[in-house]
């Protein structure tokens, strides 16, 4: 099938040409080589996941992709450019957002304004006007605050808007990282074992959240996760990854019968 | 040789001294903070406290003698014994060991796994408890310390340059011994850091309280030890600082001397404290001695602080601290 | 096997506890469990549910984070633990794996592991014998061994914590979501492990997990927990095969597992308490 | 009752000098209340107000003692007296900055409310320069003379008079500034062996002092070229040093020991009597009969003052009537059991300062005893009237103030 | 049921963001605002004025801006001293330089240029974190005292090096030099508290505020999702020192009168500011507030009862006074490390609950 004009899934949704593509990705740390040559790409509209290993250097492509990580060597393409290597704030400011695997809310602030943080490269008053207050910076604060309550109630946690984010157990720190991630209207979401730690019920939201973004939204999914069954069942296509190389690379199906990821990551062959 | 340049080497070496000296004091920062964490901003008041405890038991003096009496009525001097400066020191010593123990017990017990900042600030409140409680046991006269420190040029030195060069370096003796004891203390507290289980415990601690906690290193013990060791390099400091210029008030500003120290060699390296002290000491008298009359002199006090300043803008952990994790 | 947990004597007994936070948020409400030595004991529940509150209460760990048990007892080989420090719970061989890894950052990851034989007294060749066990559990953490555990992945840190508690040598391990972010591969192998151990060395586990699942499967005794109440407990067999544990925990529903991209369509919502 | 308040520091960095001066302050003034009954038979109320030599705090005990009837403040700090400068003249209560504060003070037509005899910081300087003058029969020209201060306020208070005294007597000075709180002046001293300066100058305070002084020792700098200003030549500066200090100099204003008869009156009714302000055990210290002096020039200018106005209590507006026209003679003294003690001067509405009279005491180390080695002698008032004319009307200008006297 | 915010809901977002959301709550905001403006000016005399009042309200503005350095920002400053120095001296080359300008300019003129020297120093914070960024910005408040103490211009070539405050008024009342009335400082001095007061709140519920939280939670995870740090921290000294020399224009100019830099703005009045604002709870405006009257107050109360009421000797008093002050701060961090806020907060919810425990 040749999908470089973009398709339609089966369940209807439309995946689109590519977004963002990884060249010959190279990074090391000192002497441990994290990703070594690795190139793929993400399409527009589609979710994909990249699985691997523990220490197969899955997160660190997401920092590669973030901006947190200079690859030493490789390129990065995104919307048909290549991409200088620039800070992080500036590849946010390019419509990326992302989750954490070690969850990065900001522990001091409720979980309201962590979501509105999501929102700040929407806020374009200055200091002093947001010193001022009345009239410009309490309308656009209040119309970026009416956005986030969308997301909050489309993430089911109107219940804990007020709550410090120190206080929730970690599920919901999840879910607020998400949320927080999805009020910065990303064209592209990077989602770092969103579902970590939770049980079935939570992971189903969880995918739920997920699918609906994508759908609704229209947002482009990267994911890193360990439960096969997300991963199989979620994703358009996957990358596995294994201690720095790229050993697959394929729709679900492919990816699940390749013997080289049986042997390097799922163990058994997974149903 | 020329002049100027023997003049600066004098500098020079004169400089050496007295970083060994700040490095003294920086030394027990280092080590609190290995252990926990804690930045303690009382170390300069133990240094105080440590050396008014010992003038006042070599003196025989009667603790809070002022309080008793403006309490009581009483008219409580002294004992009316004189101690010899090592009993004294070891006394000292055990009552430092005291305060260690209180220390954990009261404070720091019951601060488990806050934030270094609220940390800090108890350390503050320790600082100015531990002020007004030297001054009320011991009364805020200046004493003379003296346990037997030789002081003064060293004349073998003096001579032997003036032989050589055709004029005689100054060094004080009581520099010369500050830095035998230094490099003593130093070996013996990388020894004890580097091989030590306790060693890695501490610096386990200084990462995590709980996870430290959750393997079973006990903070108590850990913390005890700590401070009851800082409170002794406090003693040293104290002997050394309150033999130049007496015991009173101001030795606990020394603390000041110390934090660019400590920035140059980083919170966390015991090796880094001595590297560091050098090194702010040669800079800030060279500095004063080629540029201080020029801007009006006086530089010392900003001079060390702007030099680490501009040190950690390039290296931002110091010379040998552990460097900042940051990952996501 | 799986009676273990009948016949053996209760090494844990949580009697009715309550724990408060910060004095004022009140998590569990009169828990009650027991663990028997030598058995593996599940602890099981959602999200904030309270699993690792009652573990911290435990060790002990609940004080450096403002916590307090305020009612109810906890008794070890029958004696009250509360007012012990959580060193000396280690000493008397009660070990937490702590949720969310926290490693000595600044820490090599051999390092880490040797911190868990603190306060072993053993010397320094048994403990390098287990050293290079732990190792043998998790070969990756060998080819890291030199580097500081703050710059390790996600799963490598979960490798780390857990392997610093083998290291100790406890008679009581309680293990705080160990399967979290580690690779499927691992978490068998992780759940092989403590059954070796159990079988082998006797070692009693107390273990909260999300993945009930695997817990179940590992598992003598399970408990349920919501919202700081047990709900539920049982052999784990038995658990395995309640129809409401079948549904809300293990994602089963009468026509087998259900694909996670049909959830969109519907939700459910049922819980024992709510 | 006459109230006589005392901002005293017996805590912080300068307890060790702020103890023995309040000390005496306070024990004369009590020996004036046990065996006089108080002045001209009006009892005297002393209310010690602890400042910690702290701005902030004294500015606090100013306001909690003004509204008590305060007499007279001697604020014991150059940097609240600065600030008592305003708040005292427009309050209408004299304050006395003695031998410290603000020098140009003196043009009393200026500063109508502040007082600073017998002698000020520039007098000081002054002295130090006659006494070399002296030393070296009336040449210093080739001379290089060091100035060691605190590089604060107070410590630069004589720069400008020594430098317009090297124009006149052709001597070279170097300054050299050491930082607050001077504990390390290797820097300093080392520059000093270097340079052989004729003479060294300190202008310190505190623990500066004895660091100085010690360092001065170590590089075994000749003691009697070394000279400081009164407020280094406490017992506080020289004991640390030992032996070694023996010779040192520092100017003073009146005399030292305790060879005096009111001392057998302070025994007697005020330390035997456990009436003393602290421990007892600073009575004859240079700091101890400083603050007593103070006393008894305040007490003196109350007497005065009480005379003038036929009464017994006074107002703050009397007492500064009363200091206006104080007059210290031989006899008075030598009546208030301390014959010889300062010099004898006369105060007027021009000259809030006194006639600048000060002296050169040297430390014995054996006996441990200060002692005048000189007469009292005057200041370069041809080199120093310009100067204090010069900022007092910078000051008038400022505030407004029409200079005169009414 | 002593506390009750039952039956208090919020219809609109703008309600929902304002400040006192409670009902109880902003009663008390208003009874307070009328006690500070209404009444208070009647009845102070110079001792409260002085004492009491005025070290308060200053204080109050400087912790409010070191509260948006450290406890918002997180970046730990202990060169407050120097940027009060910065302020009081700008104002004193201000007052003196254009007299004809009303005084109320030129303390914000002069907050304004310690804003400038604020992000001048605040540039290594990119670089350096933790506490070695609070050491190294003892640089600038050393560099800055030897500064103001060694250049002559900046004391106009005084004497003494000390800088006196002229007379200036507002609308004819003399607000500094020997004149004041205690009423007029009084005000003065609350009108810049309560402006600072509500610009802070401003900030630190709108965007700004976010990202500086954001770079104290977690500066990279900040970075990540975009909030520029250079600017989040720059701005964060930009208005921090904004405050501090606002408060040190007004500490020299209206409180004291006259000042000497290294005894006036010395290291501990660093130290004493960075105590307000933890004592008072970090990232709390109302933190700030409480932690400078408590650190105002405390003294002050000890010295009278322990002096005035006890008769104590005064150094005796002196020296407990100091372990008291640093006791207490040490109970108040173990009973709540959150400090004053937290712990009103925690009252609060507690009340809340009663009569039940929880
Ligand atoms: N900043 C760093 N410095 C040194 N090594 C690093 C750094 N970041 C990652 N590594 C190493 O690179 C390898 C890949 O790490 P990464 O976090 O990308 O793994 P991962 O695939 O996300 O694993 P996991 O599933 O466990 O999260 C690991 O071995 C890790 O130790
Ligand atoms: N330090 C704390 N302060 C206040 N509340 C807390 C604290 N820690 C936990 N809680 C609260 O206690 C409840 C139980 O939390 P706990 O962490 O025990 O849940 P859990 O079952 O372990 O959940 P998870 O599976 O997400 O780890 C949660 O509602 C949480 O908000
Ligand atoms: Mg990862
Ligand atoms: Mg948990």
């Amino acid at each position: 099938m040749d999908r470089s004009e973009g398709h339609i899934t089966e369940d209807g949704r439309k995946i689109g040409a590519v977004m963002m593509e990884m060249r010959n990705i190279t990074l090391k740390f000192g002497g441990v080589v994290a990703i070594k040559d690795i190139s793929f790409d993400i399409r527009q509209g589609e979710i994909r996941a990249i699985i691997g290993p523990n220490g197969a250097g899955k997160s660190s492509m997401l920092n590669v992709i973030s901006g947190f990580y200079h690859p030493q060597e490789g390129e990065v393409w995104y919307n048909g450019s290549r991409r200088a290597p620039m800070r992080p704030y500036q590849v946010a400011r390019q419509g990326i957002a992302r989750t954490f695997q070690n969850i990065a809310l900001f522990e001091g602030m409720t979980v309201l304004d962590n979501v509105m943080t999501g929102r700040l490269n929407f806020m374009k008053t200055n200091l002093f006007q947001q010193a001022f207050w009345r009239g410009k910076a309490e309308r656009e604060e209040v119309h970026n605050r009416e956005f986030v309550e969308k997301i909050i109630d489309f993430l089911e946690i109107q219940a804990i808007r007020k709550t410090p984010v120190s206080r929730l157990p970690y599920g919901l720190k999840k879910r607020v990282e998400l949320a927080r991630a999805l009020a910065a209207e990303p064209h592209l979401l990077l989602l770092d074992e969103p579902m970590a730690g939770m049980n079935v019920e939570e992971k189903e939201d969880m995918s739920r959240f997920i699918l609906n973004a994508n759908d609704e939204f229209g947002t482009t999914i990267a994911l890193i996760e360990h439960d096969m069954g997300v991963v199989m069942d979620l994703s358009d296509r996957v990358v596995v990854m294994d201690y720095g190389k790229k050993i697959g690379d394929g729709t679900p199906d492919e990816v699940r019968n390749n013997q080289a990821v049986i042997d390097a990551y799922l163990g058994v062959a997974h149903d | 040789m020329p002049d100027q340049l023997l003049y600066a080497m004098e500098v020079l070496l004169n400089g050496l001294m007295a970083g060994v000296l700040y490095a003294l004091v920086a030394l027990g920062f280092v080590l609190i903070y290995k252990a926990s964490g804690i930045f303690n901003y009382a170390q300069g008041v133990m240094a105080l406290f440590a050396a008014m405890t010992l003038v006042g038991i070599m003196e025989g003096q009667v603790p809070f003698a002022h309080l008793i009496n403006a309490a009581f009525g009483t008219d409580l001097h002294v004992f009316g014994w004189q101690l010899s400066g090592l009993i004294g020191i070891l006394l000292t010593a055990v009552v430092m060991v005291v305060m260690a123990w209180a220390v954990n017990h009261l404070i720091f017990r019951h601060l488990v796994n806050q934030e270094p900042i609220i940390l800090f600030m108890a350390t503050i409140g320790l600082a100015y408890f531990m002020e007004g409680l030297g001054d009320l046991m011991w009364g805020a006269d200046i004493k003379k310390l003296d346990v037997g420190l030789p002081q003064g040029i060293n004349g073998w030195i003096d001579t032997t340059t003036f032989d050589a060069f055709g004029y005689g370096f100054f060094i004080d003796n009581l520099d010369i011994w500050a830095t035998v004891i230094a490099a003593i203390l130093v070996i013996a507290l990388m020894i004890f850091s580097q091989y030590s289980k306790q060693g890695r415990a501490l610096r386990a601690v200084a990462d995590d309280h709980q996870a430290a906690l959750s393997v079973g290193i006990s903070l108590n013990f850990i913390w005890v030890l700590v401070w009851s060791i800082a409170g002794f390099v406090a003693l040293v400091a104290g002997i050394m600082w309150g033999t130049k210029s007496g015991v009173q008030f101001s030795l606990s500003l020394i603390a000041l001397k110390a934090l660019p120290v400590l920035m140059l060699g980083g919170f966390t390296s015991i090796p880094g404290a001595i590297v560091g002290g050098l090194i702010i000491g040669v800079g800030e008298k060279l500095f004063e001695f080629a540029i201080g009359p020029m801007v009006g002199g006086a530089t010392e006090n900003w001079f060390a602080y702007v030099l680490a300043l501009v040190f950690l803008v390039f290296r931002p952990q110091g010379l040998f601290g552990e460097r900042l994790i940051e990952r996501v | 096997m799986l009676d273990a947990g009948k016949t053996q004597e209760n090494l844990l007994e949580v009697n009715n506890i309550e724990v408060i936070y910060n004095h004022v948020i009140l998590v569990l409400k009169g828990v009650s469990l027991s663990v028997p030595k030598g058995g593996i004991t599940a602890l099981l529940g959602g999200n904030g549910a309270g699993k690792t509150t009652t573990l911290k209460a435990i060790s002990n760990l609940l004080h450096s984070e403002r916590g307090e048990v305020t009612k109810g007892s906890i008794l070890y080989h029958g004696k009250t633990v509360q007012h012990r420090d959580p060193a000396s719970l280690v000493k008397a061989g009660v070990i937490q794996v702590m949720e969310g890894r926290h490693c000595f950052e600044h820490l090599t990851v051999e390092e880490n592991l040797l911190t868990g034989s603190y306060t072993r007294t053993a010397s320094r060749a048994e403990i390098d014998l287990d050293l290079e066990l732990v190792y043998s559990y998790f070969p990756r953490l060998k080819l890291r061994r030199k580097s500081q555990a703050g710059y390790t992945s996600g799963g490598e840190q979960q490798m780390i914590a857990i392997g610093r508690a083998l290291m100790s040598k406890p008679e009581t391990i309680l293990l705080d979501e160990p399967s979290m972010g580690l690779a499927p591969q691992l978490v068998e192998e992780i759940f092989t492990i403590v059954k070796n151990l159990n079988e082998e060395e006797g070692t009693t586990f107390l273990l909260a997990e999300q993945n009930t699942n695997v817990a179940l499967r590992f598992a003598h005794y399970g408990y349920i927990l919501e919202s700081g109440r047990i709900v539920m407990d049982g052999p784990a067999a038995e658990l395995r095969e309640n129809p409401d544990v079948k549904e809300f925990y293990l994602g089963m529903s009468d026509d087998g597992r259900k694909s996670f991209r049909d959830v969109r369509s519907y939700r459910r919502r049922k819980r024992w308490l709510s | 009752d006459l109230v006589f308040p005392d901002l005293s520091y017996r805590t912080g960095p300068y307890a060790a000098n702020g103890i023995p001066f309040s000390d005496g302050y306070q024990d004369y003034m009590t020996l004036l209340n046990e065996r006089d009954g108080g002045i001209g038979g009006e009892p005297i109320k002393v209310i010690e107000c602890e400042t910690g030599y702290n701005t902030e705090k004294g500015v606090e005990c100013y306001e909690a003692t003004k509204g008590e009837g305060a007499l007279l403040y001697q604020p014991l700090s150059t940097g609240i007296t600065y600030q008592l400068i305003p708040k005292a003249t427009a309050d209408g209560i004299p304050v006395h900055s003695m031998g410290y504060g603000r020098t140009s003070a003196k043009n009393g037509e200026v500063f109508h409310n502040i007082f600073n005899y017998p002698a000020n910081y520039w007098d000081g300087a002054s002295h130090a320069i006659t006494e070399i003058l002296n030393e070296n029969e009336g040449d210093i020209s080739n001379l290089k003379i060091a100035l060691v201060y605190h590089n604060s306020a107070y410590g630069k208070e004589p720069i400008r008079t020594l430098e317009e005294l090297s124009k006149k007597h052709g001597y070279t000075l170097t300054l050299l500034p050491v930082d607050s709180p001077g504990q390390e002046q290797k820097s300093q001293w080392l520059q000093i062996r270097r340079e052989k300066p004729d003479y060294v100058i300190m202008w310190g305070w505190g623990v500066m002092n004895q660091v100085a002084i010690q360092e001065a020792v170590n590089i075994r700098y000749p003691m009697d070229h070394f000279i400081g200003i009164w407020w280094s030549g406490s017992e506080n500066d020289v004991l640390p040093a030992g032996e070694a200090a023996d010779g040192y100099k520092a100017l003073t204003f009146h005399n030292l020991g305790s060879d005096y008869p009111v001392y057998d009156d302070l025994k007697k009714y005020v330390v035997d009597a456990g009436k003393a302000a602290g421990a007892g055990d600073q009575l004859g210290t240079a700091l101890y009969d400083r603050g007593m002096y103070a006393a008894m020039l305040a007490t003196e200018a109350a007497r005065t003052a009480q005379t003038m106005y036929d009464t017994k209590t006074l107002t703050p507006m009397q007492m500064r009537d009363g200091m206006e026209n104080l007059e210290m003679t031989e006899a008075k003294m030598a009546a208030l059991g301390l014959p010889n003690f300062g010099p004898e001067f006369k105060v007027s509405c021009a000259n809030h300062g006194g006639d600048g009279l000060g002296a050169v005491a040297q430390w014995d180390a054996k006996a441990k005893t200060w002692s005048l080695i000189t007469d009292y002698f005057p200041a370069d008032d041809e080199v120093l009237n310009p100067l204090i004319i010069e900022d007092s009307t910078a000051f008038a200008q400022e505030n407004n103030i029409t200079p005169g006297c009414n | 049921m002593l506390y009750r915010e039952a039956g208090d809901f919020k219809t609109s977002y703008e309600d929902d963001s304002q400040t006192f959301p409670i009902r109880f709550d902003r009663l008390a905001f208003y009874a307070a605002l009328v006690v500070a403006f209404g009444i208070v000016p009647f009845v102070i005399n110079d001792y409260w004025a002085n004492a009491v009042a005025l070290p308060f309200l200053i204080y109050a503005i400087a912790a409010i801006g070191l509260n948006i350095l450290v406890g918002f920002c997180g970046q730990v400053s202990l060169g407050t001293g120097g940027f009060m120095a910065v302020g009081a001296y700008a104002t004193y080359k201000l007052m003196t330089a254009f007299p004809e300008v009303n005084i109320f300019f030129h303390v914000l003129i002069a907050g304004g240029i310690t804003a400038f020297v604020g992000v001048l120093f605040g540039l290594p914070s990119l670089r350096i974190k933790g506490f070695y960024l609070a050491v190294a910005t003892l640089a600038a408040q050393f560099f800055l005292v030897w500064l103001f103490n060694r250049v002559p211009w900046f004391y106009n070539y005084s004497a003494s090096g000390q800088i006196s405050a002229p007379e200036r008024t507002v609308v004819g009342v003399p607000v500094t030099g020997p004149h004041t009335e205690a009423w007029a400082t009084y005000l003065f001095c609350l009108v810049f508290l309560a402006g600072s007061a509500l610009i802070a709140r401003n900030l630190t519920r709108g965007a700004t505020g976010r990202k500086w939280m954001a770079i104290r939670d977690m500066d990279i995870a900040a970075e990540i999702i975009g909030v520029n740090p250079l600017r989040a921290k720059l701005s964060a000294f930009a208005v921090s020192s904004f405050f501090i020399g606002i408060a040190g224009a007004l500490f020299f100019s209206v409180y004291l009168g006259a000042v000497e830099v290294g005894e006036a703005f010395g290291i501990n009045k660093s130290f004493l500011v960075l105590f307000m604002v933890i004592i008072g709870g970090l990232g709390r405006i109302f933190g700030s507030l409480a932690g400078a009257a408590f650190l105002v107050l405390l003294p002050v109360l000890l010295k009278n009862t322990l002096v005035g009421t006890l008769g104590w000797p005064t150094d005796l008093a002196a020296h407990l006074e100091i372990m008291i002050v640093g006791a207490l701060i040490i109970v108040f961090l173990v009973a709540e490390p959150h400090g004053l806020a937290q712990l009103w907060r925690l009252t609060k919810e507690k009340l809340r609950l009663w009569p039940f425990p929880h």
